[in-house]
């Protein structure tokens, strides 16, 4: 039987492994060597690529691109597809299977709105705001395995098939735009706290992305509250879903609570001041600090 | 000088036996016969003059006298201590943390001229000030080995 | 407002190192006029600082943010497999096999789908196999082999490679989703 | 004398796979030269039982002897050596080789043509989770080679360092033994017990590394730095962030 105890065995009758008895694997080594060695044999009369005389062997051509009558840069078209691709925002793509999973191993608590800073504690996506990363979008993938009642609150969603699956199950989708500021504090908390900052003013959103946090169909944070529920009805019956009624939901008050646009984080309002070592919040009473701060 | 009685070449032993090194496992050096009835200066080998007096039978240079290794003094013993802070210690400190060397260098590894260059980020205004030679030495350096890992060897890094 | 910040950097970790002050200046040109700035600590005399209010209660919502990096053991489930397909290893199934698999840190099995060649060369490999690895392997094979005969109506041979040492298999081809129900069926 | 009733029994191991079994080892105690069990103790078998990769272990010792390595050799190049460099003799006429300088890497005291150039690092980063394979290989390694005990304490009842090696020799323990403890500071009879005899170290349980374990034959264990030991490797085998990002420096 081939297995970690047999070889635990062997290692009883061999001698003690000490430092001069203890090697990488051959090919390991033998790779590594080839990486810088020259060539023998057959191939290493050639001169190491370069022609026979000439600017060819003495490498002394102009570099790439450049020799001809007009330089590379100029003949070359350009085409400006990626123009501005620095300003734009860009959204980390998680599946309704991939929350579905977070739930059922409990690493997502469904009991709890679910938001950016939750999914980023699991670690599970590599979420980086220095590189323009906003927030997360939800995909449809897996829309019809997903079975649990959460209110969550991401910041894109493209296709309504994601909503319909949420809502169907009873629960509640929003999305929410926060700026850079409060993403870098939203992602690692830990690490802003300890930086001594305030807790940021949420932005607004830039005039690219007013409109999509307005309309109703993508239930965005600043929509009318009315429209969106009649856009829920919309959606039941073009999806053939019953809609549930929240009203009666024993977990009415979870679902239904929702951050104030300035807020980035249930319970805590922006420019208190979080003090990690003693577990105390202070909130300043300076006058011009509160205006500053009021929503 | 410890002579044996029969003027078969053996090792001399220039020094008193008190150096031997009582930790060594063998026998001690001069018990050792080697190369029997073989005579050195014999035959002429070559090398600068004046040549070796053919009767003495003194090898021309000295071997080196035998020092242990001391491989349990402080710092082999405990080479390595510290290693793997990050993981068996609380977290706060990292092994990089701990290495001591050239600031430019602590946690960096590249060819020459990127050392050169990042030596210059971090201390080229004192090394100006203080030794303005170096200082065009290393500028000096630095044009050169843009122009050799340019143009020289196809691009191969040599 | 900047003369309140100053203080609060002190509540928390990072003091305001000052040698992280001193200015180096990256042009050399002009370098010998100017002199390196004079690197001081910031004095906090002299500076009225406003009154704060303190509070405990709240704490508590700062505490969710910050939970263990730990994976958590998963809840129980009243009947699985879970919504998203997830099956917690069963013991007494898995008692009859010579060989087990562990599973990852986040219990889901250590089956990876890998490419070579740009593609056109598709691997499955399974890891943190322990026990008797070859009568792994065999089983793997006959059952992938009787999951294509059954469901694609295909005969074909499955090829893989065992690595002993490395306590792990590498098959030919993306079969993960038969490789995963074997391993579910064995109760790993 | 120790207590007679057996110290250690059980310990309960956090997240134990049903699938594997504990391995179980003595616990000695140093308050005597007599070799006397004092406790059965189970140990972790995803530490202490692992696949013994002695590949993963050289990779390991390699990278520490690496990454602190700052070689200082430094030695001039023809444009930086001191002096005059005027044309030897002229070029012509003389029936000598034709010189340009004096400096050049064929004479003697010329520069360098391609010599040690200054400070120069080998750091490199080992993956995190091979470095933390490395750890379990060698605690593996140690402990089913019987090299690897456990004892209750650091305590010796005296300063003599006889005492010490004769309990080395009773117990067949090899001529270098690693006291691994998980305080900063050493009881005082050990430290100066071991400092007389070498090859006898003392070390807290965040200064343990492969090399060390390789380099000593025996690693003695206390109890408490082995949960702090198994504490540690698991909280990082069981977290949920990724750490194989490389080594970013924090430039200054």
């Amino acid at each position: 039987m081939a297995s970690v105890e047999k070889s635990l065995l062997m290692l009883r009758n061999l001698p003690r492994v000490a430092l001069n008895n203890i090697k990488e694997f051959p090919e390991v080594i033998k790779e590594r060597k080839e990486r810088h060695a020259l060539p023998r044999g057959k191939d290493a009369k050639f001169k190491l690529g370069a022609d026979h005389k000439g600017a060819a062997q003495r490498m002394s051509r102009p570099r790439l691109g450049f020799g001809k009558s007009t330089p590379g840069y100029l003949r070359v078209p350009k085409e400006y597809y990626y123009s501005g691709h620095h300003l734009l925002r860009q959204y980390l793509p998680i599946s309704l299977l991939q929350i579905q999973r977070l739930i059922d191993l409990g690493r997502l608590n469904p009991n709890e709105p679910i938001d950016l800073t939750d999914i980023c504690n699991t670690k599970l996506l590599m979420f980086d705001p220095n590189k323009r990363h906003y927030g997360f979008q939800l995909t449809d993938e897996g829309a019809d395995v997903f079975k649990s009642k959460i209110n969550i609150e991401v910041q894109w969603i493209l296709s309504e098939l994601t909503i319909a699956a949420i809502e169907r199950n009873g629960g509640a989708v929003t999305t929410k735009y926060y700026d850079i500021a409060s993403v870098h504090a939203m992602s690692d908390p830990r690490k802003f706290f300890s930086s001594g900052k305030p807790i940021p003013k949420n932005g607004t959103p830039p005039l690219n992305a007013i409109e999509y946090y307005t309309s109703a169909a993508n239930r965005g944070y600043l929509a009318n509250p009315d429209q969106i529920r009649m856009e829920r009805l919309k959606l039941a019956q073009k999806y053939g879903y019953e809609l549930p009624d929240l009203e009666k939901d024993p977990l009415k008050d979870m679902l239904s609570k929702r951050k104030d646009p300035r807020q980035i984080w249930h319970g805590l309002e922006p420019g208190w001041l979080v003090n990690l070592k003693d577990e105390v919040i202070l909130k300043p009473a300076d006058k011009e600090w509160i205006e500053y701060y009021k929503s | 000088m410890i002579r044996m009685w029969s003027n078969t070449f053996q090792i001399m032993v220039n020094k008193p036996t008190y150096c031997f090194n009582l930790t060594r496992g063998y026998k001690t050096r001069g018990e050792y016969f080697r190369n029997i009835g073989y005579e050195y200066n014999k035959v002429y080998k070559g090398g600068l003059l004046p040549r070796l007096d053919p009767k003495d039978d003194s090898i021309p240079i000295p071997m080196p006298i035998f020092k242990s290794k001391k491989s349990w003094s402080e710092k082999k013993a405990t080479f390595g201590q510290n290693d793997y802070i990050d993981i068996l210690g609380d977290g706060s400190v990292n092994p990089v943390d701990l290495i001591n060397g050239p600031k430019w260098l602590v946690g960096f590894r590249g060819n020459e001229l990127q050392r050169l260059s990042r030596q210059l980020r971090f201390e080229g205004s004192q090394i100006r000030a203080k030794n303005s030679n170096k200082f065009h030495e290393i500028n000096k350096r630095i044009k050169y080995l843009m122009w050799r890992y340019n143009h020289k060897f196809g691009g191969l890094k040599k | 407002m900047h003369r309140y910040l100053i203080k609060l950097n002190k509540l928390n970790a990072t003091m305001v190192n000052p040698s992280v002050l001193v200015a180096y200046s990256s042009n050399f040109s002009k370098l010998s006029e100017r002199k390196p700035l004079p690197s001081r600590p910031i004095n906090l005399e002299g500076h009225e600082f406003t009154s704060v209010t303190e509070s405990k209660e709240e704490f508590k919502y700062v505490k969710k943010l910050l939970p263990s990096l730990v994976v958590p053991d998963p809840p129980e489930h009243d009947f699985y497999p879970t919504p998203s397909g997830w099956v917690p290893p069963n013991n007494e199934k898995c008692s009859k096999f010579p060989y087990f698999v562990l599973r990852t840190r986040f219990h889901n099995f250590p089956i990876y789908a890998l490419e070579r060649e740009g593609g056109s060369r598709k691997l499955v490999k399974i890891k943190r196999i322990e026990g008797d690895i070859w009568k792994f392997d065999e089983d793997l094979r006959n059952y992938v082999e009787k999951c294509i005969e059954k469901n694609e109506d295909k005969k074909l041979t499955i090829y893989s490679q065992v690595n002993e040492v490395q306590r792990q298999v590498m098959v030919k081809g993306h079969y993960q989703d038969y490789i995963s129900k074997f391993l579910i069926e064995c109760g790993f | 004398m120790a207590s007679t009733l057996p110290l250690i029994t059980s310990r309960n191991l956090w997240k134990l796979s049903p699938l594997q079994k504990p391995v179980q080892s003595w616990v000695e105690t140093l308050a005597q030269v007599e070799d006397k069990k004092v406790g059965l103790v189970d140990l972790h078998p995803k530490i202490f039982a692992v696949s013994p990769r002695l590949d993963i272990l050289a990779k390991n010792v390699y990278w520490q002897h690496q990454y602190k390595k700052i070689d200082y050799r430094w030695v001039p190049t023809r444009a930086e050596m001191p002096g005059r460099n005027k044309k030897p003799w002229q070029q012509k006429g003389l029936g000598k080789a034709r010189h340009g300088s004096r400096l050049s890497p064929q004479w003697m005291h010329g520069g360098v043509a391609h010599g040690p150039r200054g400070p120069k690092s080998y750091f490199f980063m080992e993956g995190f989770y091979q470095r933390i394979a490395g750890l379990t290989t060698a605690l593996t390694v140690k402990f089913h080679q019987n090299d690897l005990h456990i004892v209750d304490s650091l305590d010796i009842p005296t300063e003599n360092f006889q005492y010490m090696e004769q309990l080395i020799n009773e117990r067949f323990w090899g001529p270098s033994v690693l006291f691994v403890d998980d305080t900063d500071m050493m009881p005082f009879n050990i430290t100066a017990a071991c400092s007389k005899i070498k090859g006898l170290t003392l070390m807290p349980t965040y200064g343990l590394n492969v090399y060390s374990m390789l380099k000593h034959n025996t690693l003695v264990l206390t109890t408490k730095s082995l949960d702090k030991l198994e504490e540690n490797l698991l909280y990082y085998l069981h977290h949920s962030q990724f750490r194989n990002s490389p080594f970013i420096k924090k430039v200054a």
